[in-house]
Formats: C-alpha cells, structure tokens, sequence
C-alpha cells in the first residue's frame, strides 16, 4: 500500500529525493543510519543545506521564508527525509519559537529571530519542564520578576533536550503569583550566555547527554523579549501544542526504522537460516507495519482535511501515543533482531569517528542504548497518560 | 492520496445513515432477525430504490459504476444498523463475481435483475476441510459434453436458502490447495440434486450446509473460464473483505457511543461511573483503535482496484479491525457490565456480529500471515 | 510441569479419578465435555453422587460433614473433578451459605438447613446484585422492615444466577437507612416460594438464561431467617469474598478446557493439515499454558501457606482477575480454532436430548455462544477493575 | 508440591538480603562497574565466606550440594542488588558442567577452588551465527594424538577476561546444529592462540568476544565425553535459565517497590500521582506479573533436578518472565517519568538489566517455541 501521488506530487517526490541524495554529505547519512549520535555539527550542516535550497522551512508563510507547499506536500518532503537518513530537524528553532514569533511576536522580534532561524544561526532550547512540574506544566515555579527595563529571573528547568548546544532558550516563566495558575505564565525568550544561566548536562541510562537540567540565578532578560503580553504564556504554550500535529507521528522515521529491521533480520541467522525466515519475526514486523499503515491513513486524512479547509479534529494526542507506541515496538524488534549482540556497550562505538572494528555486526552497538533512550518518546511532550487524559476531556466530554 | 470523500460519496452517506437511523430501528431489526427468513424483502425494495443495490455494478447492465468507497460508505452504515438483508451475498460476491467473469449474456441477464432486486445470490466456496483458503476446493464439477456435474460439499454459505442462484466453486482439475483447475458455477437453488441445510447464525443471519450430489448444469453456467476462476474469487473476496471492514467499523462506532454515554449516565459509588479514569482511558483506547481502523479501512477501499495494492490492503484492513474489534467488542461488553451481556440490548449483539467479522474470509492470524507473505514477495 | 505429589497425595488422587470416572453418568458427561447446556437435574445428581460418597463439602468442618482433607488434597479433589468432565459445584448453597451459617447462623439455622445443603436439597441463589448496584454493593436499596416476627422485604435483584432452580435464597437487605451505609446491611435467607418472589429470566447474549430479576414485593420473612445480628450483612459478606480463594482461579477447569483445544486444534484442518501443526496457532496455547502454570503456581503458594498454617497474602483479587483472563483467553483459542463453524447457531442442539446431527463437527455448535457467555467472568463478583482497585488499596496501600 | 521455602532456606533467603541491603549499595555497584574487572574481589571473598559460591556444587567437593531453590533465593537478592560478582559464569555455568561432566580429576582439582573463591570461569558457548541455539557450534577441536587443537569464534562470553579457565564448546565431529560431535574444553585464560577482546556490556557487566587460533589443550582438557556434550549443555544452560529468572524477579520485586513509593511521594496536578486510578492500575499489573512470575521461577527451580520437567520448565519461566519483565522494567520507566531515565538512579539500571536477561539465554520468543515444542513431543 504506497501513498498514491498525483503526477506533480511523484515529481515533488523525486525532486526532494534527488536532492537528499546529491547533497546530504555521505559521512552524516552513514551517522544516521547506524543510530550513531549526532554532533551540533551535523544538525546544523544539514539544516543549512536545506536553507541554501529555501526548504528549511516548509511550514512558514512563504513571504517569511516558507516554500507554499501544500500539506501532502509537506508531508512528502518529510518522508523523503526520514528515508533519506538525514539528520531530524531540530524543532525548537524552525517549528516551535518560529510559528510562536511569527503569530505572536513582535515586529522587532520578527525582524531578528526569523532570519537567524531560517538560516539555523542560533540554536534553541525549550524551557518548559521543570523539576517537581514535569507533564503538570501549570505548576511551573521559575520567577521573572519584572525590574525596570528588564525581568530577573530566577529557577530551574529540566529535561532541556540539548540545552549544553543552545544559544538561545525560549521559555516558561511566571510573572504573576495571584489569580489561576495558568494566567501568571509568560513566554520569555533568554539568551543562554547571559549571566546566571548554568547547563548541567544529565546523563541517561543509554549513556548519553543529550537533557540538561539549565539553572536561572538572577538572570537579567531585557523586557523585550518578552513574546506577546505578560500572562499569554499558556496561550502560546497550548498554540504550540496544537500545531504541527502530524510530524509528531513520525511515519517516515518509523518506515525508514521497519526498513532497518527488515534489513538487520535479513543479515541476522537463526538455525542457519535468515531471521526474516522466521515466521514469528515476520509477522512480528508485518504487525508494526499494519500498525504504521493505520497511523499514516490517520495522518493523511487529517492533512486531506487541512488541505480542504476543514478543521482538522483534535488528533494530535492520538497520533502522539499511537506514534510513539510505533516507535517504541520498532525499537523492540530491533532489540529482539540483534541477539546476543544486544549486550555490548563500547560507549566510544556510538561516537562518530571511531574508527576500531564493531563488536559484532555494525549495526548492533547502537541497538539497546536506542531502545533505551527511545522509552522517553512516551514521557516527554506531555505523557502518553496526559495525552489519554486529552482525548478523554476534549473528545470525549469525560 | 486524498483521504476524504466527495460531495457526491458524502450525499450517499447521509442518505444511507439517515435510513438507518430512521427505518431500521433495533426492534425491527430483533422482529425480521426472528422471522421465517431472516430478513425483510420491503427493506430489500428500498435498497434497490434508493439505487444502492445497483452501486457497484457496472453502468453498462444496469449498475451505477460505484467503487469500492461507495460499497464502504453503504457498509458502515449497514454495520451501524445490523442490517440483516443480504447484501454481501448479492451484491458484492454474487454480483462481483458476475461483473469480473461473467459472459456478456450472465451479466446482461442477471446483473440488471440484481439492481432492481429481483434477484438475490449466494456464493458458496467454502468447504469443511478449507478453513480460510478458496483454494482448498474439494467439490468436483466433472464435464459431461456440454454439461456438468457438481459433487461435494460447501460450508456456511450465507443466505443460501433466500438466494435464487448460488454460484459454486468447484475443481474441474487438480487436487485440494492446486491454484489451477477451480471453476464457478451457477446452480439453480431449486436444482435436482443439491440438498439445503438452513440454519441461522449466531449473529443473526442465515447460512446453510450445501450438498450437491450430481447436480447437472449446462455449460452456459459457467462463470468465467472453467480452471481459472482462483484470481477472480480472491479478488472478489478481499473486496467483501474490505466491505465487512467497513460494516465492523460502523458497528465498532456504534460501540464507542454507547459506551460513552452509558459511562456518563450510569453511577455507582455515587458518580458517573465515566467520573473513573480507568474506564475513561479504556474509551480512549477503543477511540483510537475505532479512528485508526476507519482510516485505514477507507484507505484500503481507495486501494482495493489498484492490482498491486489490493491483497495486502484487504489483509492490512482486517488485521486492524479484526484486533480492534476485539477489543472494542470486549470494552464495550465489560463497560456496560451486566446489561452489555443482555439480549435486549443492542450492545451485545453488535458485540456479536463484530466477533463474527473476526471469523469471516478469514481471522486476524490468517490475513497477518498473509500479509507478511505479501510483503515478502514484494 | 506436572504437580509432584506425595505418594499419600498420589493414591488420593488416582482413588478421586477412579471414583468418578466409575460414577459420573456418561451423559452428563458428554454434556459437560461438549459444552451442552446442563439442566437442574445434572448438577444435582451429581452433588447426591458426591454426597453419598460423603464427598459434598470437602472444606466444612470434619464434625458437620467435611471431609478433613489438607488443602492440596481439596486442590486435587477439584481437578480431577474438573478433568472428569464433571458438573461444577453450584456454589450458593455447599460453598457460600453452607460455610456463611457455619460461621455465623444460630444453632437453628444449623441444624435446618446444613443437612439439606450438604445433601443438595434444597438449590440455593444468591440476592446480591440490583439494578442499579452492581459491583456496588453498599448502594443497595432492597429493604426489609420488622413487623413482629417478620421482616416485610420489597425491592428486587438482579443478575441472579439459577434463581429459576433455587428453592431458597440468601440476600443483602437493607433493614436500616441510617448511619454508615455498610452498617445498614443484613444478611435474610428467603423460601423462593413465598408469596411475592417473582423470578424474571434474563435471556443473555449467548441465548442461555442462566441469570435472572428476582422481584420481592411484600415478601414475609420469618425473623429467624436473620442470620447473625441485625446490620451484619455487610461482614457476612466481606467473609464470604475472602473465602475459597483459590477455587476462584479455576486452574482444573481450565487445564480441562485447554486440553479440549488442544483436541479440536488436532481434529481441525488447516491447509490440509491438522491446526495443531501451525506453529502460530501451537505458539498461542503454548502462551496460554505458561500463564495457567504461573497461575497454579499462586494457588499451590496460598495453598502451601494455608497448609503450614500461614495466613496467606491477599491473593483472591489476583486469582479472580488471573483465572478469568486464563479462562477467557481459552474462549477466544476455541473459537479461533474452529474457523467457519464457529458462525452456525442452532439453539436446540445446545440442549440436551437434541439427536440430530451436528452442522460441522460435534465440538462446534456451543463454541461462539460460550466464548459470549464468558465474558460475564469477568464482570461478576466484583468486575476485574473493582479487583485492582482492591489490591491497590489493601496490597499496594494506595 | 510444597509452594513455600524450608527453615533453612529461609535463613539463607534472610542473610543474603541482609547482605544485598546494608553492604551492596547502589552507588558502591555503580563505582565497581565502572572500575577496572567491573566487580569487587573482596566481595568475592565474602561470598565464599559465607558459603553462597559453594551452595550449588556437590558436598564431595567442597560444595553443600544445594539443589536449585537455593540457587534462585541467592540470585533473587542478587538481582535486588544488581550484583556484578561473576557468579553466575563461575558458579552455575562453570561449577554446573564441571559438576555434571567433569572427571574425578577436574572435580578435585577445581570444584574446593570455585567454592573457596580461587578459581573463575566462564563458559564460552555462543558464536557469532549462533543466536539462541547451543548446538550451532563451529568452532572445532581436531585431536592431536593425545591433544586438541581449537580453532573458532566466540561470542558474548560473560566474565571472561577475568575468568582463570574458560570452558570452550567445540566440535569434535560433525557440521553446525547437529545435535552430537560437540565436546567441551577447558582452555587456561593466558593459552597460546587465545585472542580475547574485552567490553562491558549495556547493563554494567563485561564480556568479550573470543578467537581461537590454533589453541592447544591436552586430553585432560576434556570435559565429559568428546562429542556428547549438547545434553550436558542444555542441562546447565537450562539451570542458568532458571537462576536468571530468579534474579529478573529479585530486580523486578525493587522496580514494583520503587515505584510505588515514587507515586506516593512525587505530586502533580497538586495531588501525589498514587491518586490516579490509571496509574494505581498500572502499578496493580506490576504486582500481579511480579507475584505470578515468582512464583512459576520458584516452582521451575524446584523442578529442576527432574529430568522429564526441567526444559519445559525452564522455557515456561523464562517466558513468564521475559514478558513479565518487559511489562514491569517499560512501567517502571514510565511512571517515574523523566527520572527513571537518568544514569544516577537505580531503576533505570534494573530496566536495564531486566531487559538484558530478556535476551539473555533465548528471549521469549525463543523459549515459547522451545515450550511448544516440547510440549508437543511429551
């Protein structure tokens, strides 16, 4: 069951996949399919490529940098990307604090941000989460305190995905402690080399360092960074959650993932024989892509409705669990596929430029720290059990 | 890629659900599923009425040319009513078959009469030893001139008894499980020699045991080249296959409706018992899996005349609904406590024709298989 | 993993096997093994069978017509009895009364009535449930007012199991509407043949009618049918559910019904070859087996601890829930296996006495109506969500 | 069919908890992984001392001829623990075959050294193609007069840098996956033509992928009879099965608890999140899946001296606790939300090393097929 394109949807296909091909450099593409970790220079290379073509950012009006695709469109382009193993785009820069500037900023703020974010000039981080406030974002306790020309502020944030490569933090603060917890939230934008600001990078059980908990002592934020008014925080907050709902399922890094599988278990033996020989393992793999088809028809029918103005239900909670639930089986048929070769942890292995003979096949190293790592797809981003809370309430009226 | 529907599909949903939620109540329903035939022939008047009998035939004999998202559209609306009359037999097996491998003269007679409603079909391809496979044909039509004759034994052929022509699979070559050497075959009901075991089915519907012992059909009643009517059978099949997908979603909804509103109104422990996160998160979960079988079972309409795509979308489809049917069926029963377990309630007997899509053309292991040896081969 | 048993244990069990192998009439038997619905007659010949033998109540104290075995030897009483293809206990009066009285009935009720149940005399329902108080049973609104030397009871139950057998019925009534709504409870044992006991089957989905509505208008009920003291009901009852904990899991039943699918997947074809031999399908009984022995290995725990005189964990609520997945995990197994058979439905050949011959094979006319009716175990006597938020609350302390 | 442990058991059960509590705790494990042997000689030591390295192994030898019961209660604290000492490579697999196969000779000479904690081991079975399957051996040993040369690949061999004498499997005879012609091997850690490439493995353990070139051993080498190895194998490999599942249960029992004081203590949405039915639920299938499976591993052990018994038994745990495990390390995570994820707490180590005895010794798929299997043969 492929995607059946019109004639100029299956040349926009081509056209994205040449691209992919001729320009992505061949030492990043190799990174990406082996699930080796990605340095900021990776992402930012290929972001950049991107904005040499005028495709870094597909969503945005077309007079601010966007390429006025349509939504089919836009979701070829991703899943050409997926496929072609790039780098993921880092969202906090290109599709979170730039659709949030671009609705809710100020003319200023337009005019300095969305050129630097087009262009992957400055790196972003999202200071949303914070420790004792994880999903329950409304109890957030970091202060700014407004003082003269400037807000102080003061607290902590965590789980800041790459904060240690930010150059810039768009964040949730609390200007107001009287009135309900939601209307004393602001949305400020910290320059994370002022002073007061600390990044601790954590440590996570695959090994990596990719969260940072990011300390705020007294950092001093000029007032107009503020983004909308004061106590609009929320308002941007639940914006950004209902935008750009379908990336969120991911279907194109999920079907680049199942190739994966299918091409590990072609290489794995089982008796001697190919593991994808094994009619359990295939109808382990046929049952994820059953899984994934029904995800993707979900995800098509909400960008059929977008392309013909209807507004599109409140999906993006159902595409959030159901796309990460994908995601987290792949990880276990890969973990399943690899065998014994799960067990090996050469912490140097999943660095690029490492340049010894893998522990057994190339491709396991990475296998288990991915499949660990991969459990926080359902945490982070509100929980999956937020999420059924969503569809309760909004859908249906619990 | 477009995964709505016309104006025109979205005019014909209206109209089918409008008759079924006006004219097909669940006690009328209850009063024809008791009766002498099952079904009520003034319901099956209307049907031809209002054109949908004529949907999916082609316009050349009568027919409206409607693809299978039109069948999809009828068969939700079906599946939310129970709609008892015969439709699948008729209209998407009898008159599939017809219109793939009928002769000009078949079609030219006999699909007319079906757009009209005067006449109803039974397809009988099953056998006891097949389970879910078309090809484990054991029934054996032998050449005698011009003629044939028809010996063996077919299994749970819907509406059987009320059909006025059954066609038959059967071998004129080969062994059981051989692709080659199947024919279709077209018996009177009334034939010498075939003997009918009626009997009702724990969904409501009719079915009947065949007999057939030296049944004699001319050579006019073959449908398609005797031998290799295998391809057209599997065609026609996960076409039905597509359709009773399409009826279990419409009974899936159905399901998550009732359960929802039985939650908000039912207390225990002094409040709505829809106040208990627990239940609330298990309607959250039949409202995924309801929303993810509709997309995907509309999507693999949109597919089902492609040649390539067919097989693994009709697969793809009733491996989703078929999991997502159990346990939506399930839900639904366990929510509703006692009373889902009632037979005067709706809610188990969508229950029960949802477990019994499970079974037909095959169960969620059959098609799972069947698609990973598809996407093996592809 | 066959149980090891002692030599004594052994004999015990091959003398139980014998007993009923030797007794059991072959046409209850065949009913049983064919899953043809039992009428009255079969379950109480049976229990007589059982009584003559001095086997009825194997848990009741020695001196009252128990048996004075040790729990494993009640354990393998139970499944060989369930192996044997033999009725099972009707609970209400040998499992529930009989030990309710026991433990709280006056000498009178004693003496009344614990011969005609250990003799399966009298046939015994339970009045718990009402429309409107399912698992909620405190809800309760029947109520019985004291009029001299009776109780006046008005108000109806529901989901009756066998009322339209049962000669007696012990019931919740609410004899007070004041103070704590537990407190107000009592526990009334009521002739099914008073004036104003009206039963109302219930036909179910599976077209049986083993449930019924029992209607009590002005019924007079001696008050010395109270058993214990006037509001304690509520204990009786709570003594009641943690009684017999581990018959509730039904292993031998289960064991039973496992091995019939075995049978029928030997006997069905599936591409030209007995299902059996389909490696999926082997997979998920195997799948099922592993469970049914994890779940004996909690029953033999409880039984083990019982037996060295340890007060055994709160296991009843994880044996309810355990042995009804099991249980109905085994339905759905039996009606897979049966492919298209499982669609026919002719109520008559449910019956006994029906001398036609099958549609399809014998085994598959009550396949789909029991895998229907099954759902029920996990509704009754608490739905499985009451179950958790037990052990939430007594095990986990939430 | 006695469920419950004896007095001695108990003291046993009691003393090695004491132990895992108040002198393993996890930020001691955490440094002695990430030291240089990943593990503490010292603590070795007092394992010896206390008896726990000759539990198992036969009284005439050293050991207190412990059956498998004792085994599973000292794992299970170990899983508590996460213990990293090699006691599962020196003890169960090394002390187990040596036991089972060895000669007088061998038993003298190395079972009092296992058991006074003198001698490691570690049992190099698996092969690079290999996967779950012990027979799937390529690795050859060609006689030599009275010697033997080796000359393969192993894989994933556990302790093995640390080990004093590796025990090799190896065939003398026949081609990968036959059943006879494999023989097992003792080779001195510092052999000639012996390549070991150490690493640790994703769970805080160390390993090493093994080359033999050439590797030279004399006939006394030989453990049990050249080429009838596989059942001796199976047999130990079945135990080490069944002890590993004891540990999954001891990690599964501190994952259970963790997280239901976590609930009770962390608040959101101004209540402890414990009050959220759904989460109370999830916490209930925890324990439910944590009772059932220790209970099957425990019933496995003490079927485990019986031959008839001790693969399905063995299979049957494993499954129970491959599922299980999946079910309890995956929650666990979940509900404690970002802070299971890090490196400084413990329970992301035992999801951890609960999902790596998944895979450890055939994952779940493997031993349900190998359930059926026998399952069908008996």
């Amino acid at each position: 069951m492929e995607l059946k394109l019109s004639e100029a949807d299956a040349a926009f296909r081509h056209e994205v996949g040449a691209f992919v091909e001729s320009k992505l450099p061949p030492e990043i593409r190799r990174k990406v399919e082996l699930g080796l970790r990605l340095g900021k220079a990776d992402y930012v290379t290929w972001q950049k490529i991107l904005y040499e073509k005028g495709w870094s950012a597909p969503a945005w009006p077309k007079e601010l940098g966007g390429t006025g695709w349509s939504p089919v469109q836009r979701y070829i382009f991703e899943e050409e990307l997926a496929l072609g193993a790039t780098p993921p785009i880092i969202a906090f820069g290109l599709q979170m604090v730039g659709p949030v500037l671009i609705a809710f900023g100020s003319q200023a703020q337009k005019e300095h941000y969305l050129p630097r974010i087009l262009a992957s000039e400055d790196w972003w981080c999202q200071g949303y989460s914070e420790p004792g406030a994880g999903s329950d974002l409304a109890a957030l306790k970091t202060r700014a305190l407004r003082d003269g020309g400037n807000y102080i502020v003061n607290g902590a944030k965590t789980w800041t995905t790459y904060a240690q490569h930010a150059d810039m933090m768009f964040c949730l603060v609390r200007t107001a402690e009287t009135g309900k917890k939601q209307e004393g939230i602001s949305f400020l934008l910290i320059d994370m080399k002022s002073p007061g600001v600390t990044v601790r990078p954590i440590t996570t059980i695959d090994g990596g360092q990719e969260i940072n908990e990011v300390f705020l002592d007294d950092v001093r934020v000029p007032a107009e960074n503020l983004v909308g008014e004061e106590g609009k925080g929320w308002t941007i907050a639940k914006f950004l959650l209902g935008h750009e709902r379908t990336g969120i399922a991911a279907v194109g890094r999920s079907k680049k993932q199942l190739r994966r599988v299918r091409e590990i278990a072609a290489r794995e033996l089982s008796e001697g024989r190919p593991l994808i020989e094994q009619e359990r393992f295939r109808e382990k793999i046929a049952e994820v892509e059953v899984d994934l088809l029904a995800l993707e028809s979900v995800v098509l029918r909400v960008l059929s409705d977008e392309a013909a103005g209807r507004a599109p239900g409140p999906q993006a909670s159902l595409l959030k669990i159901k796309g990460t639930e994908v995601q987290q089986a792949i990880t276990e048929l890969l973990f399943e596929a690899v065998g014994n070769y799960a067990h090996p942890y050469v912490a140097e292995a999943l660095e690029a430029g490492w340049n010894e003979a893998p522990i057994g096949p190339d491709y396991a190293a990475t296998i288990a720290p991915h499949y660990f790592n991969w459990r926080k797809a359902s945490i982070y981003g509100g929980t999956n059990e937020i999420q059924k809370n969503i569809i309760a309430k909004m859908v249906l009226g619990f | 890629m477009d995964g709505g529907l016309t104006e025109e599909q979205n005019l014909l949903k209206d109209s089918v659900e409008r008759f079924i939620e006006r004219d097909y109540p669940f006690d009328t329903r209850r009063e024809l599923a008791a009766g002498e035939e099952g079904f009520s022939h003034a319901v099956w008047a209307r049907f031809a009425e209002f054109g949908w009998l004529a949907a999916p035939l082609p316009e050349a004999h009568g027919g409206l040319g409607g693809s299978p998202v039109e069948v999809a559209i009828l068969m939700e609306a079906f599946g939310r009513g129970l709609v008892l009359e015969p439709y699948l037999s008729t209209v998407i097996l009898g008159g599939g078959l017809l219109s793939l491998a009928g002769s000009d003269a078949q079609k030219a007679a006999l699909l007319p009469a079906i757009a009209e409603g005067r006449l109803m079909l039974a397809f009988a391809y099953a056998e006891p030893q097949s389970r879910y496979n078309p090809s484990d044909v054991e029934t054996r039509a032998e050449p005698r001139g011009d003629a044939y004759l028809l010996n063996g034994r077919k299994s749970v052929v819907f509406h059987a008894a009320t059909a006025d022509k059954l066609i038959v699979s059967a071998r004129t070559a080969g062994e059981a499980r051989d692709a080659a050497g199947i024919g279709l075959f077209l018996v009177d009901r009334e034939a010498e020699g075939l003997t009918l075991r009626a009997y009702p089915t724990v969904d409501g519907l009719r079915a009947a045991e065949l007999r057939l012992e030296d049944v004699r059909v001319d050579g006019g009643a073959a449908v398609g080249e005797a031998g290799g009517a295998l391809p057209i059978i599997e065609q026609v099949l996960d076409r039905a296959t597509i359709a009773v997908c399409a009826e279990a979603v419409g009974t899936m909804g159905v399901l998550l409706e009732a359960t929802r509103a039985y939650l908000e109104t039912r207390t225990q422990f002094g409040a709505p018992i829809g106040s208990f996160q627990v239940l609330q998160h298990r309607v959250v979960d039949m409202f995924m899996a309801y929303e993810l079988s509709r997309a995907l079972v509309y999507r693999a309409a949109a597919a089902a005349e492609d040649a390539a795509d067919r097989a693994a979308a009709a697969s793809a489809a009733k491996v989703q609904v078929g999991k997502a049917g159990r346990m939506i069926g399930q839900a639904a029963i366990q929510l509703h406590g006692g009373m889902g377990m009632t037979e005067e309630f709706a809610v188990g007997h969508h229950f029960k024709r949802l477990s019994m899509i499970g079974a037909l053309f095959g169960d969620t292991d059959h098609h799972l298989r069947r698609f990973a040896a598809l996407r093996r081969a592809s």
